[in-house]
């Protein structure tokens, strides 16, 4: 295994043994002299001591054990798993004195491939979460491990035992489970949320095995997503969207791009990065994958296949046309579905059978195992609950109550259960009803290990000694079995027995096991082979077996239930990061809402942030408006994972005065719960499609978003001519690079003419950025990541509302086109640097300069916040401090990094290009006699990017990857006209699509 | 105006040296009337509500005003821009018409200066409490430090704003200071006690000699001609903030000339205003004429119709750039969503002002007062549109941002006119508000050309006294 | 040393200036004239020399205008040049300004300090007040008869042709 | 009084004020400067005895300063690999040493006061074996170098270019507890970075001797964020 990053040499499993031995590096400030907290590098308390003139005492309070494993300063990075989410990506944990402070994708792990999404950067903040519960409960108090495992080993004896779960990635709990289950004669239920049932069901009836298929994005050439957010919330997105990017590469001699179709009634993240969109209502999603079935079998010669599925669809030449496309590509095409009708994946595995898909794009031998659950497994347990079937019900890391409708009785099913034991690590709705809580750890804190792809592990280890008291499910079932095994043991055990014998690893186990916990990943080949076949008659059974989703009936909507990239699940909404990333369509903050189409909107009569009542019968949730622009006019989109109980935590969060508002009421929740919606019918919960009427209340409730203008071309009214768009957002087409890559995109030129001599040359680097619009596809997990990074608070609704929100690197969003033809533009922007800095000129002060690599310098400590430098940059990236934020909480600001300042009220900050990083790198190259090398130093953001979008490096080095690509044919400047001369290079968007209906956006207006 | 001495006759009802000190300190040495008092403490629970406002925005933050990431200055720098044009007029009549020997100024150019002097204290307050740490402004100085020393950057206009108003204030203060000392002496030498005691302090023991007076005469022309490109230059660096920058509808070259006759024409508006008010509660309607009042309009029709010809001129330079972005500010700023401040902004400064062609209007005290408020109200209007529409959308229509006032803001506007009117009634009741020596001055030059003695011309023309000032108009012309 | 000095009141600035003329006539040193407001002509008739505050002006607005661009120019030049918004170190335009208004600063501050040293202008000085009615509407002339031969009677005589409402006078001592 | 006592007694106020203004912000030991500051310590441990008689390398115990930000301040266990043996001054020992023969017994260890609060601190007994029932605490010492939170100062690089820890700090080898040297101010920084950044072919003389050495290209860095980000 080579190593790519510098670190990688410095990995290890360094982690204290207790908390004793853990400097915690928290500065205890005495005084009053609180400009600025840094949590300094190691154990610095400062206490004031009576009669010192001096004021503050601060100590140093050394290791006593000289063990080489922490130097004080110097972060080291710890392989672990990102528990975010059950696509378990690998992730390097930079630490500091004994605690992560950032996640990193591990680019050795073959899955992930080093990129994270904002889920994963987040997850960083769940660890330091101060409402987790400490110890276990038992009804409702505190009790001791002891009795609490008394209570539920009393209730297991001789009776009925359920354990329902998500779907287990980790291996060595499900083989714990199963253990557990032969035990008990229990029986094991996963279900997920977000499920895959139905495809699993489809894969099961056509191929007589229950799998998700791994699909192979980058073997691609034609793509057709038919509601599957594939990019953004769906299954696995970080894998996904590495694979799409090295599918779609449009510039050079070996230039490919995969071409993207994309049907969905919501726009999705994934939408709008697709080449062709296509805006259906939910009920003609199966239609039109019947249609594209019928036009793929007549093309494969298949006709009698097509069966007598209704093909009623609409855009049947566009249909017809992709149908082409992707016979052309067959074996080298991928049809997607997110739909949660089993019929409708049917179509979608009939018509990749049809196209060979099977064993190319689309692997069922090593198939992803991130979804597993049943929602037939779910329906069947509830039942039994109800009947009283049920005497130990053990849930894990779901909120049932939360996630199920109303009307399926969940609590008084869970009350009829004789025990019910929680792991929930907070306070929900069902650990409310549990008889034991047992609560489980933060991935960071613990043992584990996942197999989120059939033959690629990854370990998971604790980057800090527990900071709760609690234990993985895997450990708890062990100690109900009365194994007293110690997590660690019940892994390591799990690998030596399971995992080691597959490898053709020579040496030990133990330097096996070593090498897997370095690595954090190992690929192990599975002797387990999924035997499939096809069954020619598994798509009609399948069909006929579930019924199609009606079209919804004059005057109702049909209402799709969808995810949020930035708080896709319940389980996420605890977290202050996610909740207020702006979602890259909407750039709406802390709130979910109902999207619905600017016609739709004004044909009910309503204004966005009207609140309006979605109903069906009993069930009713009442959300404001927001109109959205690409979403079908029969449809209204609600996120889920909002209402969640508890959230009223973040009342407190953001600054507190005179006329500010509370984030959320005491009591509230954040958002409304759209559970009650969700339709649990005999096969599946369905979260799209339901009939439902909307009628406004009168209610009026401010959305806070973090962009008041949509589109690139400002307000009709206003647009002057050669002024209705903004050139901000560069797109060309695919065709056009391959035919002229010189002259495909057309950006305005800098002119650079001077007054002044260059009397400050500078023959050092000048760091810069380029930043690849056509890879970027708005998922912002490197808002997250920057946000992380550098401290960036979290300031609440009320402020974003007053648009102050702190993010540096921001994720604008355009809108360009109407119609079928709409264009979604998402350009990370950030401090450009720029060479002649408008905002470094009308300094008073000198708090913003340039350093002599090219650099933007803003020194908070001289800043007087004048404010200057912010109004005069052309490209508004720069955030004032307008309050001092809360940093009361002494654990969460364990995730602030020491490396970089916190700021306080009254100065200006901004993206500094991670100078803490360039610096660090710097340091370490001096310290080792070397040259900083092309791509050692990443950025926070760059290295979230699954995309690999962003590149950082030294302009002034011909070689560098940066350098080529702001000299590539596509690279542009935003606003180079002004002169600024910016170290931000975009590279143009590129989309697969012959010709675009409307001029806007496509930088085709200047000759 | 036909009569060649109408400007030179420029008080009315032929006062004898004596009267005139009469008229001039007995208002001082008397209680406070009730309409002071009431005045008073209106001006100081506006400057209380001021204050309030302002340790509780430094207490709390910048964050309990309405800016926000896109909009990064809006009452704060409109006050300041608003105040210190405020005070260009005050200079202006002290110091330019003094350079063109304009003797109508003598009967308000004291006011006028006090005027000055509070304007740039209320203006130099807005950039102090806008920064976000108020606490290390005097970083903004250049003094040796242990820093290395770390300067300061010389080419930030908000720098040279710091010069500037720092000598514009220092000048204007020690000008009108200079020429109060003859007046102070007058004052003094009327007192009894411990007033006399402290006059006698401040009067720095001035005793009218004649070499004094002559090089007190020298050092008040040389001070005007230096105050002269001052006040030019003042507004000028004023503007250069916005000049200078690169947001659309800020970086214009035009605003240094547009910026200092729009201080001019609010600043003369404020005169008025104050001028209308003072006659009428310190009975100086004999000082203070219908004559001056048409001069000051005139001025005032004649600068309001510049400001109209600069607002045409932004106009013609944003066509005229082919620059989108200019183009759509200066649309953005008639019919975008601010627009009605606009709207406010050109009626009050150009279309109501062309009113005072109309001697009717002229002579009507209470319309002329109308359109003096309605005009500071407009030029208030002006900074702001300048300001906040230009910033609110500039370049990346991704960062648009809209701006709503808090009460803070509004609290600490308030408190700045608090300020301003706290200061001037405590000039009114404390300081000789007519500058005496400088009417005797002119008393005595009249009567040097009628070759009449002071005391026998005064004796004659006492039957004329009570003439009211309208009928002295109609006769003047 | 001493000299006797002899003060007249007058009411208006014609008389004044009469006895002035009589005075100078008489050949009587004429040691100041103090007046409620200045008065043209006065300063030949009692030989008191032109101000030479425009030159202090001068000094100070060159001293200030050196001063400024030295300064600004040596801090963002030589001591520590910074590099801001890509400007040369030595942005003299930049400089003009805050050069512009120390010249004038200078230049103000050098007249008003000169007229108020030159003529001892200061707080807690007391001036050599005679008569509060010298600022109000009274003129006052001091002369002595150092180097005249004007008898006691002689004078008052004149101080009663020229029309003084008032005389008085005193022994000076004088250094 | 005299006509010109008020002028002076005005005068000589403002005086004071800008001198003390001044002062305040200069190199002068003042308040908010640290210069000579000399804190008592939780031991006595005498730099002048390790760093300056037994010329011990500063890194053999400061090893942080060579790849890390921060020196750092040796753990209590480092001690340990000589004060395991030397329990105190060899008069002592030699002394005890003369009165176990003479009384015919085993020398007994006898250990210092200030050694007896390193052994307390690692729980250690008489014998310095480790004693269960002694509660490991760690030593809390005094900070004596004190930067501001906003200051993000590297020892590595200053190490790796060759720069003596005695510039900076001093002559700690004849400190017998350590002092603050330098004002560490900004000032004092810069002094020696603008310097040296000035004239990247100058001699390069440190204050205190020895010379900077920089690679080709490499110059000494007067950029903001070299400390502040």
């Amino acid at each position: 295994m080579t190593d790519t990053s510098h670190h990688a040499a410095d990995r290890h499993s360094r982690i204290p043994a207790t908390i004793d031995d853990l400097v915690l590096p928290v500065e205890r400030e005495g005084s009053s002299r609180r400009t600025f907290l840094k949590l300094a590098g190691f154990g610095v308390a400062s206490a004031t001591l009576a009669g010192c003139s001096r004021g503050v005492t601060r100590l140093v309070v050394p290791r006593l054990d000289a063990s080489d494993s922490v130097t004080p300063g110097l972060a080291y990075w710890t392989a672990t798993t990102c528990g975010g989410c059950e696509a378990r990506c690998g992730v390097l944990a930079r630490c500091r004195d004994g605690r992560p402070v950032k996640l990193e994708g591990n680019p050795e792990h073959a899955i992930s491939r080093g990129g994270l999404c904002a889920v994963g950067q987040a997850s960083l903040l769940d660890l330091y979460d101060g409402t987790r519960r400490d110890g276990a409960l038992v009804r409702g108090k505190k009790a001791s491990w002891n009795d609490a495992d008394a209570v539920v080993r009393a209730a297991l004896a001789n009776s009925r035992v359920r354990i329902l779960t998500r779907t287990i990635t980790s291996p060595s709990t499900r083989a714990g489970i199963e253990r557990f289950t032969k035990q008990f004669g229990a029986s094991h239920v996963e279900w997920d949320p977000r499920s895959a049932s139905a495809i699993l069901a489809a894969h099961d009836a056509c191929f007589g095995a229950r799998v998700l298929p791994r699909m192979h994005f980058d073997r691609a050439h034609v793509i057709a997503s038919f509601d599957a957010d594939f990019l953004g919330t769906w299954l696995s997105p970080v894998d996904f969207a590495r694979d799409y990017a090295a599918g779609r590469r449009p510039d050079g001699d070996d230039a490919t791009m995969s071409r993207h179709v994309h049907v969905e009634s919501h726009l999705s993240l994934t939408g709008s990065a697709a080449d062709e969109r296509l805006a259906v209502a939910p009920s003609e999603l199966r239609p039109t994958l019947a249609l594209l079935r019928k036009h793929v079998a007549d093309l494969a010669g298949a006709a009698d296949a097509a069966g007598s599925e209704p093909t009623d669809a609409p855009y049947a030449t566009r249909i017809e046309h992709l149908a082409q496309e992707l016979w052309g590509a067959r074996g080298k095409s991928l049809v997607v579905c997110g739909s949660d009708n089993a019929g409708t994946q049917a179509l979608t595995v009939h018509i990749n059978q049809l196209l060979g898909n099977y064993g190319k794009t689309l692997d069922l031998e090593q198939p992803s195992l991130v979804r597993r659950g049943d929602d037939k497994a779910l329906l069947a347990l509830i039942e039994e609950m109800r009947n009283g079937k049920v005497d130990v019900l053990i849930v894990d890391g779901l909120d049932l109550v939360y996630e199920l409708p109303d009307d399926v009785g969940t609590t008084e099913a869970l009350t009829k259960v004789g025990t019910v034991v929680s792991t929930s690590p907070l306070a929900d709705e069902t650990s409310a009803v549990a008889a034991v809580v047992a609560p489980t750890p933060h991935e960071l804190e613990s043992w584990n290990d996942a197999e989120a792809v059939r033959g690629h592990f990854s370990l998971s280890q604790p980057t800090v000694p527990p900071l709760r008291a609690a234990r993985t499910l895997r450990h708890s079932l062990a100690a109900w079995m009365g194994d007293d095994t110690d997590d660690h043991d019940l892994v390591q055990a799990y690998w030596q027995t399971s995992v080691y014998p597959r490898t053709k690893a020579k040496g030990s186990f133990q330097s096996f096991f070593d090498r897997a916990l370095h690595d954090g990943y190992v690929a192990v080949p599975s002797p387990e082979r999924t035997r499939a076949r096809w069954r020619a008659d598994g798509p009609a059974k399948m069909l006929a077996a579930s019924a199609a989703p009606a079209a919804v009936a004059d005057g109702s909507l049909a209402l799709v239930v969808y995810s949020k990239v930035g708080v896709p699940e319940g389980r996420n909404a605890h977290n202050p990061w996610l909740q207020e990333m702006p979602d890259p369509l909407t750039t709406l903050v802390w709130d979910n809402y109902a999207c619905v189409a600017p016609a739709t909107a004004a044909r009910m009569g309503v204004r966005p942030g009207d609140v309006v009542r979605i109903a069906d019968g009993d069930a009713a949730v009442e959300v404001p408006v927001r109109t959205l622009p690409g979403i079908h006019p029969d449809t209204i989109a609600v996120a889920r994972g909002y209402g969640v109980s508890g959230t009223d935590r973040f009342s407190s969060i953001g600054p507190s005065w005179l006329e500010g508002e509370l984030t959320v009421q005491e009591g509230g929740t954040v958002g409304r719960r759209v559970s009650p919606l969700l339709t649990l019918d005999k096969n599946s919960l369905r979260t799209s499609g339901r009939a439902v009427t909307v009628t406004p209340t009168g209610d009026h409730e401010d959305l806070a978003g973090t962009q008041d203008h949509h589109r690139l071309e400002v307000p009709a009214h206003l647009a002057v001519r050669g002024g209705a768009v903004r050139d901000v957002a560069l797109v060309t087409t695919f065709e056009k690079l391959q035919k002229d890559p010189d002259h495909a995109v057309h950006a305005h030129e800098a002119h650079d003419v001077s007054l002044w001599p260059t009397d400050h040359a500078n023959d050092g680097p000048r760091w810069g950025m380029a930043i690849d619009l056509a890879a970027c596809n708005g998922c912002s997990g490197c808002v997250v990541a920057c946000q992380a990074e550098n401290n960036v608070p979290s300031v609440g609704k009320d402020e974003v509302l007053r648009h102050r929100e702190m993010t540096w690197l921001r994720m604008d969003r355009y809108f360009s086109g109407t119609g079928d033809d709409l264009r979604v533009h998402h350009q990370p922007m950030m401090c450009h640097h720029c060479a002649n800095a408008p905002c470094e000129t009308v300094c008073p002060v000198l708090a913003t300069a340039h350093s002599s690599d090219g650099l933007n310098q803003q020194v908070y400590n001289r800043c007087v916040g004048t404010r200057y430098c912010a109004n005069n940059c052309p490209y508004k990236v720069r955030r004032f401090n307008w309050f001092d934020y809360p940093r009361a909480d002494e654990l969460n600001n364990l995730a602030l990094n020491p490396d970089v300042t916190v700021r306080s009220r009254g100065v200006m900050e901004k993206c500094s290009m991670c100078v803490q990083r360039i610096q660090e790198g710097k340091a370490e190259a001096a310290r080792r006699g070397e040259d900083v090398a092309d791509g050692a130093i990443q950025m926070a953001c760059q290295q979230s990017c699954p995309s690999g979008a962003i590149v950082f490096g030294d302009l002034h080095d011909p070689e560098s990857a940066v350098a080529k690509l702001a000299h590539g044919p596509r690279s542009y400047q935003v606003l180079a006209e002004l002169n600024v001369d910016p170290g931000v290079t975009y590279l143009a968007d590129v989309r697969n699509a012959s010709e675009f209906a409307n001029g806007s956006g496509t930088g085709e207006r200047h000759g | 105006m036909d009569d060649p001495h109408a400007f030179e006759r420029v008080i009315d009802g032929d006062k004898t040296l004596t009267q005139v000190t009469h008229d001039v300190f007995s208002p001082l040495e008397r209680r406070g009337t009730g309409r002071w008092w009431a005045g008073f403490l209106l001006a100081v629970s506006a400057l209380l509500l001021g204050l309030i406002a302002v340790a509780y925005q430094v207490q709390t933050g910048i964050g309990t005003w309405g800016l926000n990431r896109t909009v990064g200055w809006a009452f704060d720098i409109t006050n300041f821009v608003f105040w210190v044009g405020i005070g260009h007029a005050g200079t202006l009549i002290s110091a330019v018409l003094l350079l063109f020997r304009q003797k109508w100024r003598t009967s308000i150019n004291r006011a006028a200066e006090a005027m000055t002097i509070f304007a740039v204290m209320c203006a130099g307050v807005f950039p102090l409490i806008h920064m976000g740490r108020p606490w290390l402004a005097h970083w903004v100085f250049p003094y040796p430090n242990p820093r290395g020393p770390l300067w300061v950057n010389w080419r930030s206009p908000l720098l040279w704003d710091v010069f500037a108003i720092g000598t514009y204030f220092t000048i204007s203060a020690l000008f009108w200071y200079v020429g109060l000392i003859p007046d102070l002496a007058t004052a003094r030498d009327r007192a009894n006690g411990m007033r006399k005691r402290i006059l006698a302090f401040f009067s720095l023991g001035w005793d009218g000699s004649a070499r004094t007076w002559s090089r007190h005469e020298t050092a008040c022309i040389l001070l005007a001609a230096l105050a002269t490109p001052l006040v030019v230059s003042v507004h000028s660096v004023v503007s250069t903030d916005f000049a200078t920058a690169v947001i659309p509808g800020w970086h214009a070259t035009l605003f240094p000339p547009y910026f200092v006759i729009g201080a001019v024409f609010s600043g003369f508006a404020m005169v008025l205003t104050l001028m209308l008010v003072a006659r009428k509660v310190m009975h100086f309607e004999d000082y203070i004429t219908q004559r001056h009042i048409g001069a000051i309009c005139k001025v005032l029709v004649f600068t309001g119709t510049i400001v109209g010809l600069a607002y045409l001129t932004e106009f013609f330079t944003a066509w005229y750039s082919a620059s989108p972005y200019e183009r759509f500010v200066m649309l953005n700023r008639v019919i975008g969503p601010t627009g009605w401040a606009f709207g406010i902004m050109f009626s009050c400064n150009v279309v109501v002002p062309q009113l005072l062609w109309f001697r009717r209007v002229r002579n009507s005290l209470v319309t002329v007062f109308i359109l003096s408020l309605l005009v500071n109200v407009g030029m208030w209007f002006e900074r702001f549109v300048i300001i906040s529409t230009s910033l609110g959308r500039g370049f990346l229509p991704s960062a648009w941002a809209s701006y709503t006032p808090t009460l803070i803001e509004i609290a600490t506007l308030i408190g700045s006119f608090g300020l301003f009117f706290t200061l001037f009634l405590l000039f009114c009741r404390f300081v000789p508000m007519i500058a005496a020596a400088e009417i005797k001055t002119v008393i005595a030059r009249r009567h040097a050309n009628d070759d009449v003695a002071p005391e026998a011309a005064g004796a004659a023309a006492r039957p004329e006294a009570p003439e009211s000032s309208e009928t002295t108009e109609r006769r003047a012309a | 040393m001493s000299r006797r000095v002899h003060l007249a009141l007058f009411t208006s600035e014609a008389k004044l200036l009469a006895a002035l003329h009589s005075c100078r006539d008489k050949g009587l040193t004429i040691l100041d004239v103090r007046s409620p407001y200045p008065i043209h002509g006065v300063d030949e008739l009692a030989g008191i020399p032109r101000s030479r505050l425009p030159n202090a002006c001068l000094i100070g607005g060159v001293v200030g205008l050196s001063l400024a661009l030295w300064f600004q120019y040596w801090t963002s030049s030589i001591d520590w040049p910074i590099d801001v918004g890509g400007k040369p170190w030595n942005s003299l335009p930049a400089f003009a300004p805050v050069a512009f208004e120390l010249t004038i600063l200078f230049a103000g501050l050098s007249v008003i300090f000169g007229l108020l040293f030159r003529s001892k202008l200061l707080p807690g000085c007391r001036g050599r007040i005679s008569d509060p009615r010298v600022t109000d509407d009274c003129f006052e002339l001091a002369v002595t008869r150092a180097n005249a031969a004007l008898s006691d009677a002689a004078m008052a005589d004149l101080w009663r042709d020229s029309g003084a409402i008032d005389t008085s006078e005193f022994v000076e001592d004088i250094r | 009084m005299s006509s010109w006592t008020a002028p002076i007694v005005f005068a000589a106020c403002s005086l004071v004020i800008g001198l003390g203004a001044v002062l305040a912000e200069s190199n002068v030991r003042v308040t908010g400067n640290n210069l000579g500051y000399e804190p008592e310590q939780p031991i006595h441990f005498s730099h002048r005895v390790h760093a300056g008689e037994l010329q011990m390398d500063c890194l053999s115990c400061h090893y942080g300063a060579e790849k890390s930000r921060h020196a750092g301040v040796p753990p209590a266990e480092l001690c340990m690999g000589c004060h395991a043996h030397v329990t105190s001054t060899l008069d002592v020992k030699l002394q005890e040493k003369a009165l176990a023969e003479a009384e015919g017994r085993e020398p007994k260890t006898i250990v210092s006061v200030e050694l007896r609060k390193l052994y307390d601190a690692l729980g250690l007994d008489g014998e310095l074996k480790t004693d269960p029932t002694k509660e490991r605490r760690p030593i809390e010492w005094v900070r004596v170098h004190n930067l501001p939170d906003y200051v993000y100062f590297d020892h590595r690089v200053h190490v790796a270019r060759g720069l003596a820890c005695q510039t900076c700090h001093g002559p700690v080898g004849s400190m017998e507890r350590i002092r603050q040297e330098s004002t560490l101010a900004m000032g004092w920084c810069m002094d020696c970075h603008r310097k040296n950044a000035a004239d990247p072919t100058a001699a390069r003389a440190t204050p205190a001797g020895g010379a900077i050495e920089l690679g080709d290209g490499e110059h000494v860095s007067i950029d903001c964020a070299r400390c502040h980000y």
